[in-house]
């Protein structure tokens, strides 16, 4: 299940909502990203994030369903929201079940790792020196680089 | 066939911008008529830069601009259809 | 941080509480462990969790410990339970923060994984045919052998 | 110094069973005081095991007894001291 949301969202609620009346997952992993205080040693004051209607909600399916190819998984759920943050704020939620830890553990990070190279976001940060667009980081590209097959 | 081959003619296009791209070349969205010798996406920014230099700032570094089709990723070798979405941003940043 | 406790936890209230006031965290990983209601085939009716009061904390203490010292964490907790659940009742919850994704995933799997080899608990199922005792499997040594240091 | 060279006196100690263990040998929790020439876990284990039946059943397969000595795992040959608390268990199965 995937949502792109501008609200906030209560990880505890939301959990709870996928595990609802199943007793057969053994294991359930998350990730949370918030957004943090400094950056390249500066302040943040905010962070805008915007998106790409339409084209976010079929790159967030694709991974997700890339994710159920390879791991046995019970549950998943993708939350990300847009607009306007402070920091602190939550930003992304990643949820993976399933009866074995391992999948839920590789699915979980396979999906922010992914997510993070391919669903169309991009951060503008306020800074005290003033607004900038957040570069995207070789070492997000890395870390999508473990999943790929050949 | 060779991709110069068979230039077909691209009807209205919409072309979307998100991120310092929207910001630099100044709109989010347009609706362009691009020659009938445009077929793929490099070909397509290249026309697109010379429109302006807006677009010559926005568009020069290519290492920083991603192209996707009627929202899928495409490289820039892609052929263009009549009615295309193409929608040009940079590297992504979410997560 | 660690807890062991005989009540149940509410994983998004635990999350929210160690993250209170802090805007320095740029991720957080959680696992929730389960009981499930089948097991080698079997029907699971209760499950009784037996442990070693005393050593327990000292065990998880020392699995936390050694978290902090692998990775650059910013926080950590552990909470697992212990007496009569039920199927889809939380036994374990295990949550890393750190601004640093990798460090968050990796700690919060070392630190399951370990304590399921190391943390003294002891499982028995109550099923149709029974009560019986859960054996160690080999796969958690395999998990827990993958963060061993020579 | 070998294992044998130095018996000492090991005075009342703690003994707790946990599980199936605990389950076999039929208690929780007993003071037991063993001859002197008890000095490792592995001794203390085969002079348990001479208390009766209940003890061989539930010691015969060394493979699934764990010990720990005052809350920490410890090997067979580790070497035990007056007021130690020593519990036997079998491979843990939390998480």
């Amino acid at each position: 299940m995937i949502r792109v949301q501008r609200e906030d969202f209560d990880p505890g609620a939301e959990i709870a909502a996928l595990m609802r009346g199943r007793n057969d997952i053994g294991g359930v992993t998350s990730f949370i990203g918030l957004v943090r205080d400094m950056a390249g040693g500066d302040k943040i004051q905010a962070m805008t994030l915007e998106h790409y209607p339409g084209m976010t909600e079929q790159q967030l399916a694709a991974i997700e369903a890339e994710a159920k190819k390879r791991w046995p998984l019970d549950a998943v759920l993708i939350v990300h929201r847009y607009g306007e943050l402070k920091p602190g704020d939550r930003i992304v939620l990643v949820v993976t079940a399933s009866s074995h830890r391992d999948a839920a553990f590789d699915a979980c990070r396979f999906l922010i790792d992914w997510l993070k190279t391919k669903a169309p976001f991009w951060k503008m940060e306020e800074t005290s020196t003033g607004p900038r667009w957040v570069e995207a980081k070789d070492s997000d590209d890395e870390a999508a680089a473990r999943w790929r097959k050949e | 066939m060779g991709w110069g081959a068979s230039p077909h003619y691209i009807s209205l296009m919409k072309l979307l911008y998100f991120a310092w791209l929207r910001q630099k070349i100044g709109t989010a969205e347009e609706s362009l008529d691009p020659p009938g010798s445009i077929a793929t996406v490099a070909q397509l920014i290249d026309w697109l830069k010379t429109r302006g230099p807006n677009y010559v700032d926005a568009l020069t570094n290519t290492k920083l601009v991603r192209v996707a089709v009627n929202r899928e990723y495409v490289t820039y070798d892609h052929r263009l259809k009549p009615g295309d979405e193409i929608a040009l941003f940079p590297p992504v940043t979410g997560g």
